[in-house]
């Protein structure tokens, strides 16, 4: 069958909903793709010179913004900094062997900065695999986030001593967790007491890709059905391993929200302020028992999907130069000294920083110890189980027999 | 409850009761549990004394019962998730293998998603497709899981009790056909379940063949037992009680006595629960065997409509056709 | 934990997103609905009084409205009549032990008789398991559909005859086979031909209850981003066994194809003139090249879920009361009296036949054999298979056994 | 293609190139495989040559995947799915048994729903979690399903044109950590495949004990026999090919040879294939016994974190031991 076969795809109204990806057609072989303009309700505060500005539906956002002080813009910063460069050297722990894959957020950091420091302490996030940068905002130590890439465990932190749960693999899976969550957190009383130390919301995480699950889908459904305090933070970074937006959805996700019953906001990912002022608001409904936002943050996955991933072959490098202008350290970065809220020295501090960051990190690593043999079997089950039992101690004893000279 | 007549609905009935009264984390998931009680009416009257926060009437969407229980599970709660029919739980696979199995161990032990998903099961009773499936041996092939099925009354009020205080997720079968059937019942609360969770029982002593088999096929061996011991056999019958783990002690102790092992279910043989039993006794028991393990069980094809189902599912004559062919070794 | 620890449900406001529903809460124990009414923007053409109306987002549908001459009007209110006489017959040979169950369409005649009925010949019907209208539409021996529920089949008839596929009973599974159905007829270059016998649409029926399904939602997300020639309709009779619309969704199921990319109507479910213009405008579209279109028929279920429901637990007389005002046939046959278009002989005729066409499904019922014991292995496979052919012959063998007096 | 050296990914490219070629209602489906070619590029170059129409990059939802492949199907196409790991065929879990599975038998065979899902299976390559699972005993136990598996460049080529060519649906299980393996071929199209798409072939004659495996572990046999020849014991090594149907004839016939059998596969061995293979041996060989038959595979843990995984597959050291453990009876 060729080409022409395929009937032509034209447009149709479609009432008030806009189309910011100009999907002119999704014919095959005619990918006409404008992923560089958020379109008119994108949320932004900084443009991508760092200058401020006031575009997209930001007017509920700008009173938070208003309250930002110095002291937490230029921690904002360090954040960013702070991140990308544990994320560069996960990359090179990668590279150097000491681990399997590496899923990088080069790109993304103002998106997961911006949401990561909106949250409260007692706020719950329910990841993705690439969520380092919220994992750092919420206080998990980075090396915990290696061992699963290391091949020592397949996560196995604590999720209570952060609230940051464990990554979580199978797309879609962990919307719904952090949906049931949330409804635990109702069925605490932790929600609309006006008590700002127990009002609790849950934050999950997925990608443009992860939109098109089941999982995904029906966790709007749960949500919007129990009014239950989650944010739900798709991070759309244009990309799905090799799959473009056009082969997720037609019109951008954040739409998707009102036709659940919740809001959906679209911000600009690459923006730390518009990302941070815009999860902020939407916690602090969900905590005061105004029921869930879907936020999409508009943003660029600059690296490959993981080390693993050439994306040579499927996307252009005029493509990513495009999205190289709107870095997000870069216009933090200008904005604080347009607004004289940092100075050199400021900078040259947190370069340091995160030198000494990436040293601790990769030095960790390198020293993680291999787990001992039989604990694979440890943790299977909560409660004792014979056939754990008896494979761990055939396995001791099928050891024992080598060293015996067997 | 003593010594009164009840239907292994309302044992589990009761059961489900009984642990809500103990332990407020105790919640109740599902399609139509609140107002209606359920299709099979097991959870008749709980949404009315335990509110709709407790007793939850679900969206229509069984990957999203499971996904938000294990979120529930995390934040301290204990939910017990009615799948309305065994033919609606693969919606919910995906959850049940990627997470439910594995968050304890993911974890190393950190986060734990105590939860019992009951799955009403089996054949008998003229259904239409996809109402009288018998899936449990795709979840006894799951590490991670505990799968157990209850037989009669007694069993089902006090195994959904050590289901629900069991830290680790239970997939809880429920012989459907036998929901309405009575016993006459001994409760004593104060005294405790009068086994464990995962103990296998000997139903009936015997020392030609051995029966074994849970849910619904346990009152059907019985009654082949009953049978042939009007012929002079002596059938020994087990009830597995729990299908993951296997009471191997009890299974393997039976089979060395008599030497001759029939195992009966309702689901299809080919790597039905029969073949990891057949296949663990034939090891354990190499020298007691008189006759290889045998397998009576639904033939391999999907369950057939409801006017065949007398001839897929095993029946007294299958069963004892079964014990004929152990015997002729 | 009590209910007052429960926070309260206070509104937001969602823009634009109107909601007909008035879910005022959802907290537990006040559930407030208010489901007579279809909101302002529910396309109506036949109030229930059967008079000739045009409320809601009615003008593109009008047009169509007025190509309808008498003959088809009256064929309508003919299919309206003999199709729930079908489904009376249904119940009661259930009642008489002759069926194993019946799912009652009582109520949603119109609903089904507009859809089934604007279908051309060569387009796709996907059902669930209540469509005996739709089934009569497309031409379906009404006998064909009482195999399943007297046990005798698991359906068993050729779809490709009618272009009626198989009932399905998972609920949200027929909604994905539409669409890749749907993709099949955009392969076959049968979509946007202007050839009216050759362009073809796929329709695919769920509930209210089914819109929660993630395999729902996946079918609105790939039948959007392959533009294929497929129309959702989904029935809302307002109930899923026991659970009225509050418990899967806050706003009505039309809205959320938007979301998705696609327009989305909620007809009156009980006005067979409105189902028929709208379920036609989509279908054209859809055989045009111009995608999916999502339509919502606003109506009600009657009856029990099935005939082994008991909705005395859940719901109150009051509301069947105030819904059988709306009856659909009533309002047709009200409607073709007042304009003139039929007589009291035409009506006569029409219950003659419907007398007609019970008595021929009750003997036909009666007389549908049980089939034959080794049948049961003969099409798990298409292909010859060792292990159906050894447990036929074990069977035969088994039975043969018995007849020898072994 | 005669005479090359070829991997089995590259026997399955040109596979599934044939197989277009020759019939125009192939379609692939699955997440990248279009500009990609795949996270294994299995189907590289087949975009660019069939056009996207026919190599579908899909939208991330893998019930998706599979129930508009069922709806192309219904149409008259022949989907060929890919899906991405193991772990994630989950989420279609309930089509593929609902729907895949039933959709002949319940249309009386009016319908076929003719499809390969091809699985990239098992571990051995470092990866992290969900990507190393071995599921095959699910869709075996499923009835309406056909279960094959590759374990070399040219079964791959063959094998997946068969499979693509049954009427049925077939899960196609390719071992990924053997992708990048080559081995001469010698391929005549004229002469076409050289052997049924269900019959398992016997790789090495012996007469001790009978090793059994499939995919990936069928190398890790060939390698154990070579050893254990070394120390003057005879093994048989069986490739199934076939996990449903099971190729009996084959297999008994080696069993009542050798007396001995162990089974090898990387899945769990609760109610893994070694389960259904050992009770079908241990009855119809009962005889011929001499040892029981032996289960060597998979931990019933979930697959562990990669830094495990040569402790957790069976490897050269475990095999031989099963097959000292049988011969020590
Ligand atoms: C259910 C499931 N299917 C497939 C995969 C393989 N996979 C891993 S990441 C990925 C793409 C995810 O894209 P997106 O959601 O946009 O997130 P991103 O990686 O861009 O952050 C895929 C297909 C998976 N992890 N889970
Ligand atoms: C996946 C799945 N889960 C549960 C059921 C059991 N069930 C059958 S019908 C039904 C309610 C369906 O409600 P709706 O979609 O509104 O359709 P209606 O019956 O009202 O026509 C349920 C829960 C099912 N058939 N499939
Ligand atoms: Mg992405
Ligand atoms: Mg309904």
């Amino acid at each position: 069958m060729s080409d022409q076969d395929v009937a032509p795809v034209p447009e149709r109204d479609l009432g008030e909903i806009s189309s910011p990806h100009h999907h002119e057609t999704v014919a095959p072989g005619v990918p006409v793709r404008d992923v560089t303009d958020g379109g008119p309700e994108m949320v932004q505060f900084l443009d991508a010179d760092g200058k401020r500005v006031s575009r997209g539906n930001c007017e509920p956002y700008e009173p938070i913004l208003e309250g930002l002080d110095p002291e937490t813009m230029r921690s904002l910063y360090r954040d960013l900094v702070l991140v990308r460069r544990v994320d560069a050297e996960g990359h090179a722990l990668q590279r150097q062997g000491e681990l399997g894959l590496w899923p990088s957020l080069l790109g993304q950091e103002a998106a997961q900065v911006g949401a990561g420091r909106a949250m409260s302490t007692q706020d719950y996030a329910f990841p993705g695999y690439r969520e380092h940068g919220v994992a750092w905002c919420k206080g998990v130590p980075p090396l915990n986030l290696l061992g699963m890439f290391r091949g020592v465990n397949h996560g196995g932190w604590d999720s209570n001593a952060n609230n940051f749960h464990l990554y979580t693999i199978v797309i879609g899976n962990q919307m719904l967790h952090a949906t049931g969550y949330a409804m635990g957190v109702q069925r605490d009383g932790a929600v609309g007491t006006g008590d700002p130390s127990r009002d609790t919301a849950v934050m999950a995480f997925t990608g443009d890709g992860g939109t098109a699950q089941g999982d995904y889908n029906e966790a709007l459904v749960f949500a919007s059905v129990a009014h239950a305090p989650v944010v739900f933070f798709v991070q759309n970074n244009q990309w799905a391993i090799s799959e473009p937006n056009e082969r997720q959805f037609r019109v951008p996700p954040y739409q998707r929200a009102k036709g659940f019953g919740f809001p959906g906001v679209r911000v600009d990912g690459n923006d730390v302020l518009a990302v941070y002022a815009v999860t902020k608001h939407a916690l602090d409904e969900a905590r005061s028992g105004q029921g869930p936002t879907l936020i999409e943050a508009f943003t660029y996955r600059m690296g490959a999907h993981t080390t693993s991933d050439d994306p040579t072959k499927y996307r252009v490098s005029a493509e990513v130069d495009l999205w190289r202008e709107k870095d997000p350290i870069k216009r933090m970065r200008s904005h604080l000294e347009r607004e004289g809220i940092a100075d050199p020295a400021f900078f040259d501090g947190i370069d340091a920083e995160a030198d000494a960051l990436a040293a601790e990190i990769r030095t960790g690593c390198q020293n993680m110890p291999d787990p001992e043999l039989p604990t694979m079997f440890d943790k299977v089950y909560a409660e004792q189980h014979p056939v754990i039992d008896r494979e761990r101690a055939e396995l001791i004893a099928y050891h024992a027999g080598f060293e015996e000279g067997n | 409850m003593a010594g009164q007549k009840l239907t292994l609905a309302k044992g589990l009935n009761a059961g489900l009761r009984a642990a809500m009264e103990k332990d407020a984390k105790v919640v109740l998931m599902g399609e139509d549990i609140g107002k209606l009680g359920g299709v099979f009416r097991i959870t008749e009257g709980l949404q009315k004394d335990f509110g709709e926060e407790r007793v939850i009437d679900t969206p229509l969407a069984e990957a999203g019962i499971l996904g938000t229980a294990v979120g529930l599970a995390l934040r301290g709660y204990r939910p017990v998730v009615e799948i309305q029919f065994d033919g609606f739980i693969y919606p919910a696979f995906d959850q049940i293998i990627s997470q439910v199995s594995k968050m304890h161990s993911r974890s190393l032990g950190y986060l734990k998603v105590p939860m019992v998903i009951r799955v009403p099961f089996g054949g008998g009773i003229g259904a239409v497709e996809h109402h009288s499936e018998s899936n449990e041996a795709y979840f006894a092939h799951t590490a991670g899981l505990r799968v157990v099925s209850c037989s009669n009354p007694e069993d089902a009020y006090w195994m959904i009790q050590q289901a629900i205080e069991c830290d680790d997720p239970v997939m809880f079968y429920e012989p459907k056909r036998r929901y309405h059937e009575r016993a006459e019942v001994e409760i004593d609360d104060a005294a405790g379940a009068p086994r464990g969770l995962h103990e296998a029982q000997v139903l009936r002593e015997g020392t030609d063949v051995t029966l074994i088999a849970y849910g619904p096929m346990v009152k059907t061996c019985m009654e082949a037992a009953g049978a042939a011991a009007d012929e002079g056999r002596s059938l020994e019958v087990i009830d597995l009680r729990s299908l993951s783990p296997l009471d191997l002690d009890t299974v393997t102790a039976s089979a060395e006595k008599t030497g001759r092992v029939v195992v009966v279910h309702e689901a299809s043989t080919f790597l039905g629960m029969g073949a990891e039993i057949a296949a663990e006794i034939q090891q354990k028991c190499f020298y007691h065997l008189e006759a290889p393990v045998l397998r009576v069980g639904g033939y391999n094809i999907p369950y057939p409509p409801s006017r065949f189902e007398e001839e897929f599912l095993p029946n007294l004559d299958r069963v004892l056709d079964g014990v004929d062919k152990a015997l002729a070794y």
